[in-house]
């Protein structure tokens, strides 16, 4: 079998690049939030892949099996994908209400009339 | 989706069964695969494919918003009411084992009622989040 | 009532007028009735309970409350806060029946909010005479400019308002800034605060630094006015005059100065500034201020404002008694304490008694006022003789003993500037005398009637406040070995 | 009967903490009456302030508490652990719940739509379930899930502003808080990959084995940047201002005084219970960043509170200043500092709160929180504009007021550093406090109130009481600080010490 080195912290470290761009570069608020989805992501499979031994079988007691993955991160990435869950739907019910107060979800034209409205 | 005749044949069929497997997988929950979360938002799919095929209004009938809201709250009352139980039991919070008299049927006991807890509440939220989104700009609630 | 008991009370006693003036507020005249009364037992408390038992060399002490660790509001009388406190309380009174005559007389508003925060300033004064550490002479400190904040603003001008803004700006700012350091300084290096005979810094601060925390004390006191940081005193001359005859003769600048001379005296202790020089370079500070103030005020047509910038330079004989670090220059200073305020008080009674009578408030105005306003510039002249330091004013005395001082520490200098700003002073005050009563009024310029016809004393009441003071001047000037005594105590 | 329900709880107080709110939050959902369920929240709200003062008193007599929730032993299980430190922010965070919750009705009857009401008692009592559940518990991991708990009931409370701005407030807030989460996530995760614990107490003892590592030095990094977006470290406090402006009334009050404190907590707990700061990294590196950004905080907030119109956005960039005095007490590293950092929390919080309230008080009567609405306020509102001063000069730090406190401490961390400098700078910066106060404080007093301005009375006494509660409190702790400076002073020696 090829060894693969430490590779899932090469996607993980992708992924988390590739949410945080999305984050600062679109003004799209929507797809802000895809990008705080795929920046949440990349830490969940960081954790999920620091869970697993190798050779080891999902950690069920079972004869025949002496080596389990450890369980706790993936447990603890339950929660995280909770909050995550959490964080979107408050994001996009945030987001619904303001198109409706401003009528758009780009940033540089609610900041546009933000300003005018500071203005006058 | 109302004229829509196959798909909603095979909703029909299909959505008892949706919600049965939910529950099976709460009631599995305690000592297998499974658990609270997992029947909470199966179950909560269910409800939301119903409302899909149906029209919100329909489903809005079905699982009425208030009731949903009541369920969201009680599944977490149900969950810390079984802590505070366990204070009053004379044992730590949540600490199930003092529930009952044998610690592993207390144990039991307790996880059995924190997961219903969860799952209620999880399969009343995902609920009414869809409700809340699809529900906006339409008759404005 | 054991004088220590005492000691607490003196510092409350004008809150209790507060209150008596808060529930008075409608009836004038037992408002004022209430301020005169707290005002004359306060003295009474402070004269004739607190004075004897320090004058035996007892040092009365009464502990209030410990902030923080190390940290104590607590107040202890010694001779020079016992000074402080007496001229405080004392002048209280006379300033109170002068502001009586002067704020009816120009009918000025607010005057229920006037007379609180001077009871409140008072209290501020008398904490800061009789503190016990530096930590409770900063909180009455503060207390004094927040107080006296309402009252420099009293008018709501944007002119007061801008004043006022300077007024705390400068004030809190190095108070702030440079005071409060100092303290947290202090008591870094020595575990404590408090006054202490001989000073307590000795061994534990040394070289250069000794001098830094020097010059915070001295700067971090704006209330002291040395020269850069005076610019607060002229501005606040938009107050009534009562205020600033309370400014500059009695609460704030003298609480100012005060600080310095009992910082250098009960903290630094003037040995170790003998010892090491460290206080050098603020006698040049101060003999700058002396005399580049007089030289301002000579220029000034503003009555007030001339009067200003001679507190300004008269606060700094003070602060170079204390930089002398003689016993006699610090004797000296503390019996300027004194003096200066008699006889400055006198002379801002009468600017205001002009103002009332007559107003008018430039120099150039008063040609001829004098023979129709005989007292008010009577008690001028003898004021401004006290200022100046002739005798038989007891300003005499308290020039003398810094004459003295600057002999003793070898400053000739020193000795210099002090005989070069007498004459200053005679440059600056004495005109105001000359045009009253040796210069004709002008003639009339075809308005009808005769200019000045209409002219003749302010109210009884804001007349005899300044002659009063006038006189105790002259009183001062015999009972000079008393305060002298009583001074000693101080020098260990 | 009460005798036999104490012996049972009695030792369930730190579990109480956290479950009574969560619960009460439900029954406000199921109560449905705004009143009903206000009757609740302060019901809850002031027994969790009474538990949180057990509690402190507890530690005081028999050291740190331990509950191990679940029977589950240490470290296997979930901790809650209180200790001085985390006791003293507790009593904080609910004390400022229980006191803004009395004020709550009035304030929030003129922002927020009745029949949701209910949803903002509920919503606030879980953030306030969040901030007690990250104070106390004890378990790296579940202080991310206590924060997540409150940061998104704090969006949500940001959102019910009146204005359509609350809205991108709350969705600018949510962006930089999920990334700031996210953030002290992945740092547990790393700290976790190198210990395999979770426990606080057993991080730190696994830690000192591992001793330095890149590892250990990244989730450093990671937390560092994590709580400071929650903090609002300059420069991360971009989301602050706009948060607290639009915010209603009453949630900027009780945020203030909350949030950015309990996320000081947290920098502190890591900092100095985990990583140990001072002892383990070489030099002194971390720390000298957090002094730079404290100071330019300290500096730049009060900069740019001086010209704001708004006086709520005032005070909120007031706050990123004061966030700076904590952050620099921190970075001391001396027992001086921190007790300053400390102590500020406490004699922030109260004063902060207190000018917030102000500000709800004058919101409710002017319907704007402009410098020109405070014109002539000084005779029209007297009362509440008193209180304004007096808060005024406690942010100032004048002697007697709690802001002295807290200056005065900081001063003696400096300058115990060896960094007179920049206790010269802490000091210039309350002069710039002194500017935007006095600003207030003279349109207050001097200007008069616009002509034909409609006859405004004074606060209603529901909401006056808070406020004067916490402003009178600001003068009581300045002079009696045995509990707060008191209890600081013990958590920083312990800190120092190395304990936790």
């Amino acid at each position: 079998m090829i060894e693969w080195g430490l590779y899932n912290y090469w996607v993980v470290i992708f992924l988390m690049m590739t949410g945080l761009y999305v984050v600062i570069a679109r003004g799209n608020l929507i797809k802000k939030i895809i990008g705080l989805n795929i920046f949440q992501v990349s830490v969940i499979m960081f954790y999920v892949s620091m869970g697993k031994v190798k050779g080891g079988t999902a950690p069920i007691e079972a004869a025949g099996f002496e080596v389990y993955s450890n369980p706790l991160p993936h447990v603890l990435m339950l929660t995280a994908i909770v909050v995550g869950v959490a964080t979107t739907a408050l994001a996009l019910a945030l987001v619904v209400r303001i198109k409706e107060a401003y009528g758009t979800i780009e940033e540089d034209e609610i900041r546009q009339i933000e300003s005018n409205e500071d203005a006058s | 989706m109302i004229s829509h005749h196959i798909p909603r044949v095979l909703s029909k069929l299909l959505i008892p069964l949706i919600m049965l497997f939910a529950l099976y997988v709460q009631f599995h929950g305690d000592y297998g695969p499974g658990g609270g979360f997992q029947a909470g938002v199966i179950f909560g799919a269910g409800i939301i494919l119903y409302a899909l095929l149906f029209g919100l209004d329909q489903a809005k009938e079905v699982f009425r918003p208030r009731a949903l809201e009541f369920f969201m709250a009680a599944g977490v009352l149900l969950y810390g009411g079984v802590g505070i139980a366990a204070i009053f039991a004379g044992g730590n919070f949540l600490a199930y084992s003092a529930l009952a008299h044998d610690p592993t049927h207390g144990q039991h006991l307790g996880i059995l009622l924190v997961e219903l807890g969860v799952g209620t509440t999880v399969a009343a939220v995902m609920a009414t989040i869809f409700f809340q989104f699809a529900g906006r700009g339409r008759t404005d609630d | 009532m054991t004088a220590a008991t005492a000691v607490g009370l003196a510092v409350a006693w004008p809150l209790f007028a507060v209150v008596l003036i808060i529930a008075f507020q409608r009836w004038p005249n037992l408002r004022e009735t209430g301020t005169l009364l707290t005002g004359g037992s306060l003295f009474a408390i402070v004269a004739g309970v607190i004075l004897p038992e320090v004058q035996a060399g007892g040092r009365p002490r009464f502990d209030v409350w410990e902030v923080l660790p190390g940290l104590d509001l607590a107040f202890e009388v010694e001779p020079l806060g016992m000074l402080f406190g007496l001229v405080a309380s004392g002048l209280w009174i006379v300033t109170t029946f002068y502001s009586i005559g002067y704020m009816r007389g120009h009918h000025e508003k607010n005057q229920t909010r006037f007379y609180i925060c001077f009871a409140i300033a008072i209290s501020g004064a008398l904490g800061v005479a009789f503190a016990a550490n530096v930590f409770t002479l900063f909180v009455f400190y503060e207390l004094i400019t927040l107080s006296t904040y309402p009252l420099v603003t009293h008018a709501g001008t944007e002119k007061a308002r801008n004043a006022g803004r300077m007024y705390l700006g400068i004030l809190m700012g190095t108070s702030i800034a440079f005071l409060l350091f100092a303290l947290v300084w202090t008591w870094l290096a020595t575990g404590t605060t408090d006054f202490r005979p001989g000073g307590i810094l000795a061994g534990k601060v040394e070289g250069p630094q000794l001098m830094i925390l020097l010059a915070l004390y001295a700067f971090g006191t704006g209330k002291a006015a040395l020269m850069p940081f005076h610019r607060w005193l002229p501005a606040a001359m938009v107050a009534p005059t009562p205020v600033s005859a309370l400014l500059h003769a009695v609460a704030v600048v003298k609480a100012g100065v005060f600080t310095i001379l009992k910082v250098v005296v009960y903290v630094f202790g003037i040995d170790l500034l003998a010892a090491t020089d460290a206080s050098r370079w603020l006698t040049w500070v101060a003999a700058f201020t002396i005399i580049a103030a007089s030289c301002v005020a000579l220029g000034k047509d503003n009555l007030k404002a001339r009067l200003a910038y001679s507190t300004i330079s008269q606060l700094s004989y003070i602060v170079l008694g204390a930089a002398l670090a003689t016993t006699a220059g610090v004797i000296g200073g503390g019996m300027h304490i004194v003096m200066h305020a008699v006889g400055k008080i006198t002379l801002f009674f009468c600017a205001g008694a002009i103002m009332v009578g007559a107003h008018k408030t430039e120099v150039s105005e008063l040609d001829g006022l004098g023979r129709r306003m005989p007292f008010t510039f009577g008690a001028f002249l003898l004021g401004s003789l006290s200022v100046i330091g002739l005798p038989p004013m007891g300003g005499s005395w308290s020039k003398w003993f810094l004459m003295l001082g600057a002999a003793e520490a070898g400053q000739w200098v020193m000795m210099v500037v002090l005989m070069a700003s007498s004459l200053l002073s005679i440059g600056y005050l004495m005109p105001v005398v000359v045009r009253g009563f040796f210069r004709s009024a002008p003639v009339d310029d075809g308005h009808g009637d005769h200019a000045g016809s209409g002219i003749h004393e302010a109210p009884l009441l804001c007349v005899l406040p300044p002659v009063a003071t006038a006189l105790g001047g002259i009183v001062l000037f015999f009972y000079a070995e008393d305060i002298w005594q009583l001074l000693m105590g101080m020098v260990p | 009967m009460i005798e036999g329900i104490w012996t049972l709880i009695g030792d369930d107080l730190p579990a109480l903490q956290i479950a009574v709110p969560l619960l009460a939050a439900t029954l406000c959902i199921l109560v449905r009456r705004p009143m009903a369920a206000w009757s609740v929240a302060m019901v809850v709200a002031w027994s969790s302030f009474a538990n949180a003062g057990v509690l402190l008193h507890r530690v005081l007599t028999t050291g740190t508490i331990s509950y191990a929730e679940g029977g589950w032993p240490v470290p296997w299980g979930i901790e809650l652990r209180i200790d001085l430190l985390n006791a003293l922010v507790l009593l904080v965070v609910t004390g400022i719940c229980a006191i803004v919750l009395l004020a709550a009705p009035r304030s929030i009857k003129a922002e927020i739509p009745r029949d949701k009401q209910y949803l903002f008692y509920a919503t606030y009592l879980l953030c306030m379930t969040g901030l007690a559940g990250m104070t106390i518990t004890g378990d790296a991991f579940n202080i991310f899930v206590f924060l997540e708990i409150s940061s998104l009931s704090s969006y949500a409370l940001i959102s019910q502003g009146s204005t359509r701005r609350a809205l991108t407030s709350a969705i600018q807030y949510l962006v930089m808080g999920t990334i700031g989460g996210t953030f002290i996530l992945l740092g547990i995760g790393m700290l976790y990959m190198v210990t395999g614990t979770l426990n606080i107490v057993d991080l730190a003892d696994q830690l000192a084995l591992v001793g330095p590592n890149r590892t250990v030095l990244v989730a450093a990094a990671c937390i560092a940047v994590g709580v400071g977006i929650k903090l609002a470290v300059f420069p991360l406090h971009i989301w602050l201002p706009n948060a607290y402006t639009y915010a209603p009334a009453i949630v900027t009050a009780f945020i203030a005084a909350t949030s950015t404190k309990v996320a000081y907590y947290v920098l502190i707990r890591f900092a100095y219970s985990i990583f140990r700061i001072n002892l383990t990294f070489d030099g002194t590196q971390p720390s000298a960043i957090l002094m730079m950004l404290g100071i330019a905080a300290m500096f730049l907030g009060s900069l740019v509170a001086i010209f704001q119109d708004d006086i709520k956005r005032m005070l909120a960039y007031s706050s990123v200043a004061q966030i700076g005095y904590m952050v620099l007490g921190l970075s001391f590293a001396n027992e001086y500092g921190l007790t300053g950092g400390l102590v500020h929390v406490f004699n922030h919080a109260v004063m902060k709160c207190g000018l917030f309230l102000v500000l709800a008080c004058v919101l409710l009567r002017m319907r704007s929180t402009r410098l020109s609405a405070f014109e002539g306020l000084g005779r029209r509102m007297p009362l509440t504009f008193a209180a304004f001063v007096l808060g005024g000069l406690s942010l100032v730090g004048v002697p007697l007021t709690v802001g002295f406190v807290s200056k005065w401490y900081l001063v003696l961390g400096a300058l115990e550093a060896g960094l007179w400098p920049v206790a010269v700078l802490i000091l210039m910066s309350s002069i710039l406090a002194l500017v935007y106060i006095w600003r207030v404080v003279e349109v207050g007093y001097f200007k008069a109130p616009p002509e034909g301005a409609d006859e405004i009375t004074e606060a209603p006494v529901s909401m006056l009481l808070p406020t004067w509660i916490l402003i009178g409190s600001t003068l009581v702790f300045g002079v009696w600080t045995s509990l707060s400076a008191g209890v600081a002073s013990a958590a920083a020696r312990m800190l120092i010490g190395g304990g936790s």
